[in-house]
């Protein structure tokens, strides 16, 4: 058996790929433009009102010329850009022992940091680490297992309401309340899926969503449990060894282990066979039962793993604000969620936690545009699905299957 | 009192309708979920509450309101167009080829991105309809209907019956029907793909800004976020009837409104928006071809 | 002995009828080849025989287990696999992973193991990876096993799904037009390989187009046409019957 | 009348087309045999613009049209009637065949063409429109009599006989087959033949992808046998049908 040649193989894709296409020859500064700018400003017009209209008539027009005048020197850019990604490849800093040791300090400084920084920080912090843990367990579901869930939030409700009701109505402390929690958590996961699952995708994502706004409207409405649109006031933020952790830098740092036990977890769940089962159905589900995986119960694995995380994720959230209504679980938050695995790349655990960061740190940073946070949000989302769909550390073909 | 939330309810199931309908003409070409589709209605809504206060600014209302009001309508239709043809332009033409739930994403991007433009050039705040006529009542066997109720329901049906007419009989009709069987095929007999796509969004879009200027008038007020949930409404509307078909849509939604009306008065009126949640819910588990015997009943 | 039995199988679609009253037996440890033009209804057979989609009527009969019901992942366990006539591999996987899944059902360890990682956990791991590097060999692909497979030229991507339907340690194999768009070359060295199934004691069902290949490896050949089977003979038999040269080779006019 | 030079097309990530180059004369009926996967389906999809090709050109009555989007290529003068026929299942006969002629009449919608050609076009346009179903109709009696059906309950052959019907309505120069003889019963493949044989006649270029080999290269002018994405034959239908090569790989002889 002729074994494969495999440099010969990739010669000749390149060679396959640089046979010269014709280009059509595009005149350079046509009314194009003009017309494009036009339109869009009139779209803007009854909105924005005339004189707005008018400036952004202005911008569009001079951009689009500057843009088209840059791209004709596309390639000189792009080579640019090239021999800078290779000057940081050179210096080495991130071959495969450095990362071992910039991974061992970064978690040092991470744990050194709220002592030395403001409680602003900490807490911007301590938001960022609950939504990783959150976005990591939605990771299972969507990056791993492939299944879109725009209802998420629902479960981190869940893990949110039910520590807040057993610890202010039964006056159970945290860590007697948690089990319960996640463990609520992980059945609704588990029960939800098991209708779910027989839907095809983007009908799996409108009914996770439905189940997501049931889930609101409940705590919106039961009043005599979950107090309503006022929320449940008064929860007590965990203990350990009679240390209380209501004081910002102790949580920080019990969310941070946190952290790096879910990162610990997920990615040992994700190099096992379960992992690869999850993937396996994501690639190619119909295969993946032909080599003898059950399909079915997989998915729900990753409903209620994923779900396990929210459960945490909930009563952490819980704990540290000692307070929770409706609000806090909105849709938007779920597209928020799942953002962030996208932004970061469907199925990478790196990827995952740098967009959850980054989704929760941008908008602190760029707090004078707070009001523009949703609207980049949108735009954000339809770019990214254009131009990279596989988000920032996302593998090549990762991305949304159907 | 029966009655009289039968009438409420089909006052609402024809708006849904309207909605519905831009929801199933997509999926039945595209198959996705256009979920930005809500937002273009909440545009209308507010193209109208626009359009009207300028017009009175300019005095055209006390002029002639009747004038004022066809040019609303013509203008609202006009932008909503627009806007559904650019949006499948820019965020959902390049996704064509991807995967599946790529577009459902771009497509709540779209729908969070136009939310926000609408909070943050309109405000936050509810925003209010001129009060420029009063609409009297017809009052029949206890069961009194407002004047716009009735111009609500019979507008809805004229737009739905040439709506029809025009998936049936015209030749671009016919095209976006032969387009959701096959789009290969479509492109091999001819067929510009492109165009149908679009020529689907424009009047998706024009109906849905129909529906939002009739509420924006029936309920006298509008606010950036209710086109999240009658999007989810009219979605549940469409999946009820069997998406992709026309007629299916337009059952579905009147049954929506009913549902809503009914189960306001009747249950509580608190979860009033929870029933189209448990409803769709309930649907795709138990039918996923819809409520009206199979997905492809007609279409589009 | 008779490994699988085929017994008055139907499936229709609608109202087509892909496959009507189809009857025939496999022999344990030969080669049996499914021929017929195209929309014969060969690969419904082997949806109905993976479990892949439900027979309308019939019955499947697997070293005398009733197939018909069981979803696929039972059936592979009781030791059928097969390829897919467009290749379906894990394409984001690696090439070794792929394998790796298909021992799936071989292995036990669940979710605590896979956390905790004890030795019973690395055993297992260890032996499913190296017999995969076993399978990946014999296709002739154990050097790159890390090469992502979606990357793989399409010869090799062929091999790799042949080796992923080995790797579920199967007694029958059902191969669908494993040498579809290979070049005469590749395509010998597919043949030999599925001889070397053969001395392995594996039993092949094939469903093939090239009449090289079909008449130079099969035992036994069953020929359909519209979904119904016409002939069913030794090679040299089918080559001569009038009905199968009518409707597959070409009739005289 | 066309020429494809060179081509090479991907499929996916396979490369379907490894640099084809075929002629086609006026007037001719040419056949394109090999087996599945050889790139016959690929080569009409990519002269009907559906498949980009990645290198070569393809000229149609000397102007190229690579890169041309299918509705204009259509328009030009080349109609497919693909594999699988493919016909409009919930368009009724007439419709199905109105849809044939999309390219060829103006747009009932268009409101200014209406105003400016006083309607006198479109009139005219109509009569052709006429015509042209009578054509069709004299040529397939029986979609006369079922211009009312649904094109999804008509029986195999007449669908393929729809399809046909379908693509001459825009009045091709060049008409594309694609396996007409898939899956229908001899007698109506003998007549879909002969109804080739008539169009032909008629002045329409034919290029026939076929695996009833023997069928095909009777019914045409010139063949070509494609192997793995490439030409391996060229010639006259007879020289073919009585070339050893052949007779061995597609004829069973």
């Amino acid at each position: 058996m002729a074994r494969l040649n495999w440099k010969r193989f990739k010669d000749e894709r390149k060679n396959m790929n640089t046979v010269p296409g014709e280009k059509k020859k595009e005149k350079f500064f046509g009314i194009k433009p003009l017309v494009v700018a036009l339109w869009f400003a009139l779209l803007f017009l009854p909105f924005n009102g005339l004189r707005a209209a008018i400036i952004l008539f202005a911008v569009l027009l001079i951009s689009i010329i500057f843009f088209k005048f840059l791209f004709s020197y596309k390639k000189i850019v792009i080579e640019g850009l090239q021999t800078f990604h290779n000057k940081i490849r050179a210096t080495g800093l991130f071959s495969a022992p450095s990362v071992h040791i910039i991974r061992s300090l970064s978690i040092i400084f991470l744990f050194i940091l709220p002592f030395i920084t403001t409680d602003y920080l900490i807490d911007v912090a301590i938001l960022a680490g609950i939504y990783i843990i959150l976005a990591l367990g939605l990771n299972i579901i969507v990056g791993f297992a492939g299944l879109l869930n725009l209802g998420f939030v629902a479960f981190y409700a869940i893990g949110a309401y039910s520590y807040a009701i057993m610890n202010t109505k039964f006056g159970l402390d945290f860590w007697s309340a948690l089990p319960f929690s996640i463990g609520l958590t992980t059945v609704s996961g588990f029960f939800l899926a098991i209708p779910a699952l027989r839907l095809r995708g983007d009908y799996l994502a409108i009914v996770t969503l439905g189940f997501g706004e049931i889930v609101r409207l409940i705590l919106n409405n039961w009043d005599s449990v979950t107090m309503g649109p006022n929320g449940i006031p008064g929860i007590a933020p965990p203990v350990i060894m009679s240390v209380s952790l209501g004081k910002l830098s102790y949580y920080y740092c019990f969310v941070l282990s946190l952290v790096i036990l879910t990162v610990f977890v997920t990615r040992r769940v994700y190099s096992s066979r379960i992992g690869r089962a999850w993937v396996a159905i994501r690639e190619d589900e119909i295969a993946s039962s032909a080599m003898g995986i059950n399909t079915t119960m997989y998915k729900l694995y990753s409903f209620a793993f994923g779900a396990f995380w929210a459960g945490l994720a909930g009563a952490l959230f819980a704990g540290k604000m000692q307070f929770v209504s409706p609000e806090s679980f909105t849709f938007m938050e779920s597209v928020l969620i799942v953002s962030m695995v996208i932004l970061g790349g469907l199925g990478s655990i790196p990827g995952v936690i740098l967009g959850a960061t980054i989704l929760v740190i941008l908008p602190e940073i760029l707090r004078e545009v707070q009001l523009y946070r949703m609207l980049a949000l949108g735009g954000g989302l339809v770019l990214l699905m254009i131009f990279r769909p596989q988000g920032l550390l996302g593998g090549k073909g990762v991305s949304l299957r159907g | 009192m029966l009655l009289q939330q039968l009438v409420n309810g089909l006052t609402l199931g024809s708006v849904y309708a309207l909605i519905a309908l831009g929801y199933t003409m997509v999926y039945g070409i595209l198959e996705l979920i256009n979920f930005a589709h809500g937002e273009i209605y909440m545009l209308g809504a507010y193209l109208g509450i626009i359009l009207m206060v300028f017009f009175t600014a300019i005095g055209l209302t006390s002029y002639s309101l009747p004038l004022s009001l066809i040019l609303t309508f013509f203008l609202s239709i006009i932008f909503c167009a627009s806007y559904g043809f650019t949006m499948e332009k820019i965020a959902y033409k390049p996704l064509r080829k991807a995967p599946r739930l790529s577009p459902l994403i771009s497509a709540i991007g779209v729908s969070i991105f136009l939310q926000n433009y609408v909070m943050l050039t309109q405000g936050a705040t509810d925003k209010v309809f001129p009060h420029l006529f009063e609409t009297s009542t017809i009052t029949f066997m206890s069961v009194s209907m407002t004047y716009l109720q009735f111009f609500i329901i019979l507008t809805s049906a004229i737009v739905m019956v040439f709506l029809r007419l025009f998936v049936r009989k015209t030749k671009i009709g016919k095209a976006m029907r032969a387009v959701a069987q096959d789009k290969i095929m479509a492109s091999l007999v001819g067929i510009n793909i492109d165009t149908v796509i679009s020529v689907t969004f424009i009047i998706g879009s024009g109906l849905a800004a129909i529906a939002g200027l009739m509420v924006a008038m029936y309920y006298g007020l509008v606010n950036y976020y209710i086109g999240y949930v009658a999007g989810i409404k009219a979605f549940t509307a469409a999946v009820l009837g069997g998406i992709g078909s026309i007629r299916g849509a337009m059952l579905g939604g009147l049954l929506l409104g009913l549902v809503e009306s009914l189960g306001a008065s009747y249950i509580s009126s608190e979860y009033k928006d929870a029933y189209a949640f448990i409803i769709l819910v309930l649907i795709l588990l138990m039918k996923p071809g819809g409520l009206f015997g199979k997905a492809e009943l007609e279409k589009v | 002995m008779y490994l699988l039995e085929v017994k008055g199988l139907s499936k229709y679609f609608g109202g087509i009828k892909a496959v009507e009253e189809v009857t025939f037996k496999v022999k344990e440890g030969i080669i049996m080849s499914i021929i017929g033009p195209n929309g014969a209804g060969k690969t419904t057979i082997f949806n109905c025989l993976t479990g892949l989609s439900n027979p309308t009527k019939g019955d499947l009969y697997f070293s005398g287990t009733k197939l018909t019901g069981l979803p696929p992942h039972r059936i592979v366990r009781l030791g059928i696999s097969r390829t897919f006539q467009n290749i379906r591999l894990f394409r984001e996987m690696s090439v070794i992973e792929n394998v790796m899944v298909a021992q799936h059902h071989k292995t036990r360890s669940g979710l605590i193991g896979s956390i905790i990682r004890w030795k019973r956990f690395r055993d297992e791991e260890k032996v499913v990876r190296e017999k995969s590097i076993e399978y990946l060999g014999l296709v002739g692909l154990s050097d790159y096993p890390d090469a992502i497979s979606g990357n793989l030229p399409y010869g090799a991507q062929r091999r790799l799904e042949i080796a992923r339907a080995l790797a579920t340690e199967p007694s029958l194999i059902l191969l669908d037009e494993p040498t579809a768009g290979m070049n005469p070359q590749e395509t010998s060295e597919i043949m030999s390989l599925i001889r070397n199934f053969k001395k392995l004691g594996k039993t092949i069902l094939l469903i093939e187009h090239d009449m090289k290949v079909v008449m130079g490896i099969s035992d036994w050949i069953v020929v359909l046409d519209h979904g119904v089977k016409i002939a069913e003979g030794l090679p040299a038999d089918i080559r001569k019957d009038s009905m199968v040269i009518g409707a597959y080779l070409g009739r005289e006019h | 009348m066309l020429e494809l030079i060179n081509i090479h097309t991907f499929y996916g990530q396979i490369e379907a087309l490894k640099g084809i180059n075929i002629e086609i004369k006026y007037g001719e009926i040419v056949c394109l045999i090999g087996n599945n996967g050889a790139g016959k389906s690929t080569t009409l999809m990519t002269i009907s613009g559906i498949m980009k090709p990645l290198s070569g050109d393809i000229m149609f009555e000397g102007k190229s049209i690579k890169g041309i989007s299918p509705h204009s290529i259509v328009k030009m003068g080349i109609s497919q009637v693909p594999e699988g026929r493919r016909i409009f299942p919930k368009l009724t006969v007439k419709e199905n065949l109105e849809m044939g002629a999309y390219s060829v009449v103006s747009d009932q919608l268009s409101v200014f063409k209406k105003l400016t050609t006083k309607n006198r076009q479109q009139t005219t346009q109509n009569k052709e429109l006429a015509t042209q179903l009578e054509k069709v109709f004299e040529l397939f009696p029986v979609l006369k009599e079922r211009h009312k059906q649904l094109g999804g309950t008509l029986s195999g052959g007449e669908q393929q006989m729809l399809a046909i019907g379908r693509s001459l309505m825009s009045n091709p120069k060049l008409l594309l087959l694609d396996e007409p003889s898939l899956g229908l019963a001899p007698i109506i493949v003998s007549k879909i033949f002969k109804t080739i044989n008539e169009i032909n006649r008629e002045g329409v270029t034919v290029l026939l992808v076929e695996q009833n080999a023997r069928a095909a290269l009777k019914l045409s002018h010139r063949g070509y046998v494609l192997e793995n994405g490439r030409i391996a034959l060229e010639g006259k239908g007879e020289e073919l049908l009585n070339n050893e090569q052949v007779k061995k790989a597609y004829l069973g002889g």
